[in-house]
């Protein structure tokens, strides 16, 4: 342990210790710039500075490479290094008079303009972290330095685009100035690590919290990305994280439960706009989906909640918003209605009206359905307070217009053409099963629809429960639904599980199977038949036998048996023939009346 | 306002190759396509008109063959209340006057105020039935008719003369006029009109209701042919420019430009 | 023999071309037949009619009424009839005009005498009349014989049989008889068709347009090609009745006759209704797609091709020569 | 008389049910979203309201053309008429009703009736009378490979080449005709044609509404294509081609059928044509909707087009592929008449020169010829080139 005196407090830190690191432990904040605590201080920017006071004599150094010595005095904010640090500042403006760091050090420092002119074309103040990233890091060296004096530049190997570069970004991202661009020193396609959370509108790292709410709150890797998953290099989190949480060999687990009861609460996902060639989906920066804009509605959202376009940022004076987008249309997308689209609509454009004031909200629909407690009224109170414009009319085209849009449609109320130039566009796409759910419900045996959606028992009578025996469904992975209705059928599923748990016992279909073990030749056809898993050979009573309480009486098995063996109980061949002898005399008694 | 219109079911022969059959006296008609004569729709307008206007019935008329009832069925869609065909097949060789000694026979029956008629036919061009027929009856005619005003028992009409003049005429009624084309604009049929048409009855008259024997042919046509050239342009050949530089020299050297 | 007769045709005080048509046809006849022809004037205070004729028939018989002034169907088909009745031609000639249009039928239906109308060339032999007549739009000609007949009714085509100079001396004699108060038609009024701004039928150089247009904003084009050369832009029937053009541009027996230095005819087939009305024109040019179209046998220069091409085309080629 | 009558008279069951007897599709699944008549081509021309999207609902009730107003059935009429049955809305529909198919229910059933425009009526009596709706003789139908050697079609040849009406014909699109026909010399190709055993397709005049003659023709067509055995046909018009391959057999008539663009680029790709003089040009490709839309057909024309050096190959931004407006001669609107400034074609013209283009290229005779006068009746003297002619100018 070494004892030093920062500024005027005796202070103790461990030997080996830089006068920054020292600051920092015990809160004394010293502004750097080409410091990064994963490279070795590279000690050229000199913002730093601090004043040494050893035996009486006074030194300035730069505090990142300097070690802390015994008995000496540290003064990181006297007289003489603000005076050196604000030179030293002032000229770095002068090389990059927009770099948002450098203004925001100049800023503390009382600097608000620089004296100086830079005689140097890149706003770079060569402060190498990101030559050292590609080539200590990333272990690449795609980039370098070039030439010397005011010539002296970073750059790739004679000036061309670099074929090593893998696009990870590192240097751009350690870049004090911004002023390195991934895409102008790779010649491979760059591919930004869109922010999932954000629908896409922002970027994420490749380490990142999947979103505020996660549980826990912990950040993941994403191993896609992640440069050291793809070569085995850079580890940069791993050196910046003190507590040393980074583990790469920490990997997913699956862990086995047995339960008695599933519900089954998949959500939903947005049909991909891409789809929508007419409206430029996909093509068209400014036209999103209702997902996409209701995060940048969100506080929290990748705008902080203004309402910003995606290209460029601007606030959009009209937005247009389309209902039934993919909905309602068997021929190209989704047959059905998706439910929430026209309410979330309401919203969107109120909300939009709230943020911005002068802002002109304009919805397409066909029609409004507003079938809710307090809907209707919603829906009338948003024409009438707000004076949101409805148009009926399911717009044909968007048709890029300068940096606008121009929406093609008809009113179909007074047939006339419609062309509103509008500055985004918002699209109410059809709301689809998560991607991934259908399989899922394969796995559990449970039918989907034909749009992928979870089937219930009966769509009236037993709304909540699937067609397996304990598994129950909630929310969007049944139907399209809105945020009362989901919570109404988890509620029900809910007491659905408790009501059987409450029991102890299940109640079996009266029509399950049985096995007349005489006949039963043990080929094993029916428990592949069987989807329920219900059927098992016995070995000991070299017979196939049914579990009563797994049995859903579907009757598959029946028909794969070879020999007769299976049999359903209460509905036998005999009980069959007699039903449809009844039939026939019902009809005859009828006919003969007639 | 009962009105009589006089149609006529003709081969289009305006764009058509027209070729003379092997009897050297009809044409070759398996190619061409039939309908109803230019001016008749003109005819058959104007008494719709008049319908419109103050009510009244119109009967169309056709000496024609069976698939004239095609015909006859347009002109039901297009305003006529009924329609009568006369058999053609009934009565051998027609010309302009036996036409119109068929046609009196019949119309004589009915009741009419007005008899409407095209000026002619494009198939023979005789620009005759109209005024025989008119004869026949007993009735006053006006011919190359442009414009009709129907008065109190009397009509002023307008007909054309040569040179771009008109003549101002009034005539009494009943009366026939047999109309110039443009004298209004032929309307379309409306699909109801067309399906009520499709299933009207099309009285048929033929030789038991006319007496073929009184029945007098003026004239025969012993002989069709293609007409002589008598006169035959100088013909430029040559691509556009060509031709155009030609026929530009020409004119040049005859001072004409 | 039988006479022939030929019905004077007159309008607004003037003779009117087609009578000397029909006296040149009459004389062919009469010669043919060694008979006379007598011209037969309907008329009042026609003095200057007669003398006009003298030379072109043997005799002029005039009818002189007030009534007979100008045409009137009812009047001259009484009158008419009772001049055939009394003279019984072999052959009464009548125009193909708007008169002879009305008249003819109706005299041959009510004296049950044989008519023919439109005539472009008469036989007369042992076996009777036989005339030649256009069917078809002019596609093709008829050769249709007349039932046997004493006296025979006949309209002839204006332009058939060119006007010449007679050499007879014509004896005038004042008929009696008198026309009777029409009963059902009433002449009012001769009335020009709409006037519109330019008069065809002065200018030197006249442009006509027909179907082969296709289409109204066309015209645009023939205008301005009309008016380059200094021209006028005249149309056919068809074009009038779609309303492209007004009725006072229409060339032809229905609309004007025009005469002028050249004739220049787009698109035009050549139906006898509209040469009838451009014939007369000193230097005739046809463009036309259809190189059988009937126009071709009335133009001096024919150009057998899109007029859409060749107007470009010409229009260059005349700027150039302008220049 | 003249009293309008109460509409609910106008509900008529009988010719809703006479439209569905004539093909009206899907009239009932409309549920009136407008979506198709702002895909429609009428859309941009922006001075005619075209309400397509009522058609449907109109149909159901039996409401189209209905009026007993003479000026309002000429409008009623008029609008019938106005669909060039590109099919953009139909691609658009959600219930993927076919609209022009409704129209052509309802132009069947006028066509009967002669209460259709004049205009069209010639152009169904031409095909009717002489085979071609020109209105040339049977006799001039092989005019245009005169001087080429082309040889008449015999059983064992390999294709029928069918070249189209206008191609066949029109003095400008002769030339596509005598470029194919080069082309497929230079290939060595085994065809030959039918000379004036080939009648119209009737593809136009079937849309129009004329049945009759349509059957006409394509039966003549066919029992032409069977006695001389003919298996493979050949053709540079998508109309031909869309009524071949999905009219005709209708009839119980088995050929192939190919678009010369897939031919092409076919023979393109194995070698068999070498297309090696330079087309220095920006050459804007034009989807006929024949082809494109209809057919599925979009690449192979391109594919052609990418195969001539020196041809730098444009899009109409925002308008192709699938999106790509109509030139407006579809269905009859290549005889209609409709004024200067309320074209389709005029919105196409356009659209494509905006793309700086030199060069506009097409690969159908329709397209060609409305494309080509209006240009010219707007003042452009921008070239427009069938790809065969292109091809041809590179590769000859």
């Amino acid at each position: 342990m070494i004892t030093f005196k920062l500024n005027g407090t005796e202070v103790e830190v461990e030997e080996g210790t830089t006068i920054l690191e020292a600051a920092k432990e015990h809160g004394v904040e010293i502004p750097t710039l080409c410091y990064h605590p994963a490279f070795e201080p590279y000690q050229v920017c000199r913002v730093c500075l601090v004043e040494v006071i050893k035996d009486g004599q006074s030194k300035l150094v730069p505090s990142c490479g300097y070690k802390v010595e015994e008995g000496t005095e540290v003064l990181t904010h006297s007289e003489l290094v603000l005076k050196r640090r604000r030179t030293i500042v002032e000229l770095i403006l002068a090389e990059a008079p927009n770099s948002e760091r450098v203004l925001a050090i100049a800023k503390d420092l009382g600097i608000e303009k620089s004296r100086f002119e830079s005689k140097r074309e890149k706003e770079c103040i060569l402060c190498g972290l990101c030559v050292n990233a590609c080539n200590d890091i990333i272990k690449v060296g795609a980039i370098g330095f070039a030439k010397r004096g005011t010539q002296r530049e970073i750059t790739t190997p004679y000036g061309e685009f670099s074929d090593v570069c893998s696009t990870c970004g590192a240097c751009a991202s350690l870049c004090p100035t911004g002023v390195i661009k991934v895409e102008e020193i790779s010649d491979s396609e760059i591919k930004p690590i869109l922010s999932e959370f954000d629908a896409n509108l922002s970027q994420r790292p490749c380490i990142y919290v999947p979103f505020p709410q996660a549980v826990p709150n912990r950040p993941v890797i994403d191993r896609e990305n992640c440069m050291y998953f793809k070569t085995g290099e850079c580890r940069i989190c791993e050196i910046v994280c003190q507590p040393e949480a980074i583990k790469y060999d920490q990997d997913e687990e699956i862990t086995e439960e047995e339960v008695g009861a599933v519900i089954v609460a998949t959500g939903y996902d947005l049909y991909p706009i891409e789809r929508m060639k007419e409206y430029g989906g996909g093509e068209y920066t400014d036209v999103i989906d209702g997902l996409q804009f209701e995060r940048l509605l969100s506080a929290s959202g990748p705008t902080q909640g203004e309402v910003r376009r995606p290209s460029d940022g601007r606030i959009p004076k009209r937005v247009a918003f389309f209902a039934c987008v993919g909905s309602r249309d068997p021929e190209h997308h989704c047959s059905y209605c998706s439910k929430i689209c026209c309410m979330y609509m309401v919203k969107h454009a109120l909300l939009y009206k709230e943020r911005v004031p002068d802002g002109e909200p304009v919805i397409f629909s066909i029609d409004v359905r507003t079938s809710g407690k307090g809907y209707e009224e919603f829906y009338t109170r948003a024409k009438e307070e707000a004076g949101i414009i409805y148009i009926r009319g399911k717009p044909s085209r968007i048709i890029k217009e300068g940096d606008g849009y121009e929406v093609w449609a008809i009113n179909t109320v007074t047939g006339k053409q419609i062309r509103v130039r509008c500055d985004m566009v918002v699209l109410s796409t059809a709301i689809i099963p998560t991607v991934g759910a259908p399989e899922l419900a394969r796995e559990m045996r449970i039918p989907v629809d034909e749009h992928g959606f979870l089937s219930e028992v009966h769509p009236k009578l037993r709304p909540v429960e699937s067609l397996v025996r304990g598994f129950f469904l909630a929310g969007c992975s049944q139907a399209p639904k809105d945020i009362p209705d989901t919570v109404a059928q988890a509620s029900a599923a809910a007491s659905k599980v408790l009501e059987m748990f409450a029991r102890g016992e299940i109640l079996a279909e009266p029509h399950i199977v049985w096995v007349d073990e005489d006949k039963c030749a043990t080929c094993k056809v029916c428990i592949d038949a069987c989807p329920y898993e219900a059927r098992e050979l016995d070995e000991e009573k070299k017979a196939v036998v049914v579990s009563d309480a797994l049995c859903q009486g579907c009757g598959c098995c029946v028909a794969a048996c070879p020999t007769g063996a299976t049999r359903q109980k209460n509905l036998d061949d005999e009980q069959l023939s007699r039903m449809v002898e009844a039939i026939f005399e019902q009809e005859k008694e009828h006919s003969g009346s007639d | 306002m009962n009105i009589v219109v006089c149609i006529k079911r003709v081969p289009q022969t305006a764009d058509a190759q027209v070729r003379v059959d092997s009897s050297g006296k009809d044409i070759e008609k398996e190619r061409l396509t039939f309908d109803l004569n230019e001016s008749d729709a003109y005819a058959l307008e104007q008494a719709v008109l008049f319908k419109e206007q103050s009510g009244g019935t119109i009967t169309a008329v056709s000496v024609g063959h069976p698939d004239t009832e095609d015909t006859l069925r347009m002109v039901l869609a297009k305003g006529a209340d009924t329609a009568i065909r006369i058999k053609a097949e009934d009565f051998d060789e027609l010309d302009g006057y036996k036409t119109a000694q068929i046609l009196k026979t019949v119309i004589e029956k009915a009741e009419f105020d007005m008899i409407f008629t095209g000026c002619m036919a494009t198939d023979d061009g005789y620009y005759q039935v109209g005024v025989n027929l008119a004869q026949l009856l007993g009735i006053p005619h006006a011919t190359l008719v442009s414009s009709i005003e129907i008065g109190d028992g009397a009509a002023r009409i307008k007909r054309e003369l040569e040179g771009g003049l008109l003549e101002h005429d009034e005539i009494s009624l009943p009366a026939l006029f047999s109309v110039q084309t443009g004298i209004n604009v032929p309307r379309y049929a409306s699909l109801i009109a067309i399906r009520k048409a499709a299933k009207k009855e099309i009285a048929a008259v033929g030789q038991d209701d006319i007496d073929k024997d009184a029945l007098v042919l003026n004239t025969q046509i012993e002989e069709l042919f293609v007409p002589p050239v008598t006169k035959r342009a100088e013909i430029f050949s040559g691509t556009p420019e060509e031709v155009s530089g030609k026929l530009a020299d020409m004119l040049n050297e005859k001072g004409l430009i | 023999m039988a006479e022939i007769l030929a019905l004077v045709e007159h309008r607004q005080g003037s003779l009117r071309d087609v009578t000397f048509e029909l006296m040149s046809c009459g004389r062919k006849l009469a010669e043919n037949l060694d008979t006379r022809l007598t011209a037969v004037l309907l008329g009042h205070n026609t003095g200057e009619f007669a003398d006009d004729l003298k030379t072109q028939a043997h005799r002029i018989l005039v009818l002189d009424d007030e009534r007979f002034k100008d045409f009137n169907s009812e009047s001259y088909q009484q009158a008419l009839s009772q001049v055939i009745k009394s003279e019984n031609p072999v052959i009464t000639l009548i125009g193909h005009t708007a008169f002879g249009m009305s008249l003819c039928p109706a005299l041959g239906a009510q004296l049950d005498i044989p008519s023919s109308t439109d005539c472009l060339d008469i036989e007369m032999n042992d076996g009777g009349l036989k005339v030649i007549r256009q069917m078809y739009e002019g596609k093709l000609d008829a050769r249709v014989r007349f039932r046997e007949s004493p006296s025979y009714l006949v309209t002839i085509r204006t332009g058939c049989f060119p006007a010449e100079d007679g050499n007879l001396q014509a004896e005038i004699v004042s008929s009696d008889l008198k026309a009777a108060e029409p009963q059902h038609l009433k002449f009012i009024e001769y009335l020009e068709a709409a006037v519109g701004d330019v008069d065809i039928t002065k200018a030197d150089v006249v442009v006509g347009v027909g179907r082969g247009i296709k289409e109204k904003e066309n015209m645009a084009m023939v205008e301005e090609f009309a008016g380059m050369i200094g021209g006028v832009v005249a149309c056919t029937r068809p074009i009038v009745d779609a309303e492209w053009l007004p009725k006072d541009r229409q060339v032809g027996s229905s609309g004007k006759t025009v005469k002028p230095k050249l004739y220049i005819a787009l698109g035009i087939s050549g139906a006898f209704q509209h040469t009838a009305g451009m014939k007369g024109s000193d230097t005739i040019i046809a463009v036309n797609k259809d190189p059988d179209a009937p126009i071709f046998g009335e133009a001096d220069y024919g150009i057998v091709d899109d007029l859409f091409k060749v107007l470009p085309a010409l229009r260059d080629k005349i700027t150039e020569l302008k220049q | 008389m003249n009293k309008k009558k109460n509409i609910a008279d106008q509900i008529n069951p009988e010719i809703r049910d006479a439209l569905l007897e004539m093909g009206a599709d899907g009239i009932y699944r409309c549920y009136q979203c407008g979506k198709c008549a702002g895909t429609c081509p009428w859309f941009p021309v922006g001075t005619y309201d075209f309400p397509i999207f009522r058609l449907p609902l109109e149909a159901a009730l039996g409401m189209i053309a209905s009026s007993e107003d003479k000026d309002e059935l000429a409008a009623e009429i008029d609008k019938i008429y106005r669909c060039v049955g590109c099919e953009a809305c139909v691609d658009q529909c959600p219930h993927g009703i076919n609209i022009p198919s409704i129209f052509r229910a309802g132009r069947r059933l006028l066509v009967d009736f002669g209460s259709y425009p004049e205009i069209l009526k010639s152009t169904v009596r031409k095909i009717h009378d002489v085979g071609n709706p020109v209105g040339e003789p049977r006799e001039k139908r092989s005019d245009w490979a005169r001087d080429l050697n082309v040889p008449v079609f015999e059983p064992g040849m390999e294709f029928l080449y069918f070249s189209c009406c206008i191609s066949s014909y029109d003095p400008r699109v002769k030339s596509v005709a005598r470029a194919v026909a080069g082309i497929l010399q230079k290939a060595g190709i085994s065809f030959g044609i039918l000379q004036s055993e080939e009648s119209c397709c009737g593809e136009a005049i079937r849309r129009i509404g004329s049945e009759t003659v349509y059957e006409e023709v394509a039966k003549a067509n066919t029992s032409a294509f069977e006695r001389n055995s003919v298996a493979k046909v050949l053709v540079n018009s998508p109309h031909c081609y869309t009524s071949f391959k999905n009219d005709y057999p209708e009839l119980g008539v088995k050929f192939d059928v190919l678009h010369i663009s897939e031919h092409l680029s076919d023979l393109i790709e194995s070698g068999a044509i070498k297309p090696d003089k330079e087309f220095a040009k920006k050459v804007v490709y034009h989807d006929p909707c024949a082809l494109g839309r209809q057919n599925d057909i979009y690449e192979a024309p391109r594919n052609v087009l990418r195969s001539i050096p020196g041809l730098e190959l444009l899009e109409v931004e925002n308008f192709n592929h699938g999106l790509s407006v109509c030139c407006g001669a579809g269905s009859g609107g290549l005889w209609m008449e409709w004024d200067k400034d309320e074209r389709i074609a005029g919105v196409r013209v356009t659209q494509l020169i905006d793309t700086g283009a030199d060069v506009i290229a097409v690969a159908c005779p329709y397209c060609l010829q409305m494309l080509e006068e209006t240009a010219k009746s707007m003042g452009h003297d921008i070239p427009v080139m069938d790809i065969a002619e292109i091809l041809a100018e590179s590769c000859l």
